[in-house]
């Protein structure tokens, strides 16, 4: 066995190709895909001991105030055109299932306070929450069910997802609008009824939303 | 359920917004989402911080318009009366002095939490509005229009080291103690064998001959050895028959077997 | 398109965005359409008095030499991966086996003793070689037929291939360490390779393995 001609063979075998040449991988891949894709899948399929993330980096530069962008979106990333220029793509608009009112605080509460019980979005909300509602963020795949919690009952607890995020351009939850200066006036701290065993003693268990279509009309109450 | 009966009743002040929203939770139930959410808007005439609202003065209002919409025999769902009674109770508590023999919560804390709820649920609605005034994807922001699709391709890697080898083939060898590689043939004796020694008999064969008289010397003593000696000779013989070298012939079943060059 | 003559007033008004922006429309148009967009379209979508011609030229400049490109499709446009990287539009998923102890050991005889027969591999294995086992040599490509032994049966020999000598990083066999280096790299000493228990006791032959189903069943194998 000739140990040079092997050393040679394996570091040219195994040498990750130039950072110029991983940005051009990175830069198909993205553009491949509509998808947010994850560091890791990015590490599977370029050549080992490519480094993903430093080409991810300059591709995001080089992007800078382009047409298209490199976004986070949570653990992974994608292109995405950028804002300013939606108005060019009115053929591509999809037309979006209007929101009630209540689907869109229950889902404004689960991002700020996730992970969170049912009881407490209706103690937040001060009415039941209907299954309907909670249903249809699942179906959009903007909430999942988080880790039950560990109280009587063990309640389950609804998170945000990924696409959450990616449809509303948030590279994480940190990065919800408004959260620091929530988190600062003690707006997202469980504070309990005073003198009370638990949360949501206050008031009598709400009603149940479904039982009274007429209470808040969710097709009315569509928008913001 | 409420009916929306105009329902005229001294504007609290002039202020057209004001009045328009005390109207409104008079008239209109239906446009509340429960108690909570017609306490957030009554606390709203108060102009002031949420955190800085006078609970007393909201709990008077609140009280006032379940009262009208009795006077009126408007049905009221259950929880707006359940509120009624707790803001009812509060009330009390705020007005009169405290009972050290009551271990409850005082009124302040009490006013001070429903004062959270309400700054928590006006903050969340704030938030609500906000994230869905953001750029939202297949509205303001595109995602490729084109995806490529990315084939999927299993593929079984079978690895072996040289080591794996060499370790492998040192495991064959040293079964044998080491003993460099020639076969033990002490009592073996092969079909080429056989086949030199019968090319050289074949032709002193020609009337038939039994094989058996063909075995070699030294090979027809030892059981082991007359038996490898028998095999590779048979075998040889047959062979040398396919090759048109010679004839073989048998009586029966297990009776000797004969042999004769072929007539050329 | 606004001719000449017309007047100051709809000139600023109807006036084209700079031409670094109409790329940037070009751009985002071509990356969110589903289909390839053509000059006509592109012109109806653009603000008036756009050039989308001239911006597409610019964009296709822009992304030479990079990991996508601007191509022309019939009459139309479209952004596309460049064709060098295709390759990393496959996922390639790779499952990572060990050779049986089986293969291994037949590959070591005809490496060592090549060109040889499978007479020849059994006898020194002591055991029968599965057609399994060699099928598999075979198809990785690290053994071939060699010439036919000239002997009663013309039995077919197997000698390795190219590949083996690539993937066990050697110029020839005649590299292969013998047996006073394999002693003297202490690979004989060590009695209890793992997987030869019954080897390294006492020379005991494995058992018959000839018509095992399992045989490539690794986690059997490798075990024994």
């Amino acid at each position: 066995m000739t140990a040079p001609a092997d050393d040679d063979r394996e570091q040219s075998l195994f040498e990750a190709p130039p950072m110029a040449e991983q940005e051009r991988m990175v830069e198909a891949i993205l553009f491949a895909t509509a998808e947010p894709v994850t560091i890791a899948e990015l590490l599977g399929r370029m050549p080992h001991g490519s480094e993903p993330l430093e080409a991810l980096n300059l591709l995001r530069r080089r992007y800078e105030g382009r047409g298209v962008r490199v976004v986070r979106v949570g653990a992974a990333w994608a292109i995405r055109t950028a804002p300013d220029l939606g108005f060019l793509m009115r053929k591509e608009t999809v037309e979006q299932r209007k929101l009630s009112r209540a689907a869109i605080e229950t889902l404004a509460i689960i991002a700020y306070h996730q992970p969170v019980t049912r009881a407490e979005i209706e103690e937040i909300r001060g009415v039941a929450v209907s299954r309907g509602t909670v249903d249809q963020l699942l179906e959009l795949d903007w909430i999942r069910f988080g880790r039950r919690r560990m109280t009587p009952g063990r309640p389950v607890t609804y998170v945000v997802t990924e696409r959450f995020l990616d449809h509303f351009g948030l590279e994480s939850t940190r990065d919800l609008p408004g959260l620091k200066e929530l988190r600062a006036a003690g707006l997202l701290d469980n504070r309990s009824y005073p003198g009370s065993l638990g949360a949501g003693e206050g008031g009598e268990p709400p009603p149940e939303e479904e039982d009274q279509p007429g209470m808040f009309d969710q097709d009315q109450e569509v928008g913001r | 359920m409420a009916d929306p009966i105009p329902f005229q009743e001294d504007p609290p002040g002039d202020h057209a917004g004001e009045r328009r929203a005390d109207e409104t939770f008079i008239v209109d139930v239906d446009g509340f989402e429960g108690p909570l959410d017609l306490l957030l808007a009554m606390s709203r005439t108060q102009k002031v911080d949420l955190r800085r609202i006078s609970v007393l003065a909201l709990a008077e209002q609140y009280l006032g318009f379940v009262e009208r919409a009795r006077r009126l025999r408007i049905e009221l769902a259950a929880d707006y009366l359940v509120m009624a009674a707790w803001l009812a109770f509060l009330k009390s508590r705020l007005l009169l002095p405290p009972d050290p023999a009551d271990a409850g919560p005082s009124g302040e804390e009490l006013a001070a939490h429903l004062a959270f709820q309400l700054e928590r649920l006006s903050a969340m609605r704030d938030a609500a509005a906000r994230l869905m005034a953001r750029d939202q994807l297949g509205r303001d922001v595109f995602a490729r229009g084109v995806p490529e699709d990315v084939t999927l391709v299993r593929r079984i890697e079978w690895g072996a080291s040289l080591l794996d080898l060499m370790q492998a083939y040192a495991r064959i060898r040293t079964r044998d103690e080491f003993r460099p590689y020639a076969l033990d043939r002490v009592s073996v004796y092969t079909m080429e064998e056989a086949l030199e020694r019968l090319r050289g008999l074949i032709g002193f064969a020609g009337q038939w001959v039994d094989l058996m008289s063909w075995l070699p010397d030294g090979w027809t003593g030892d059981p082991e050895r007359r038996r490898s000696a028998t095999a590779a000779t048979f075998a040889a013989s047959l062979e040398l028959a396919r090759e048109g070298r010679i004839e073989l012939r048998q009586g029966e079943l297990f009776a000797p077997i004969s042999v004769r060059a072929r007539p050329q």
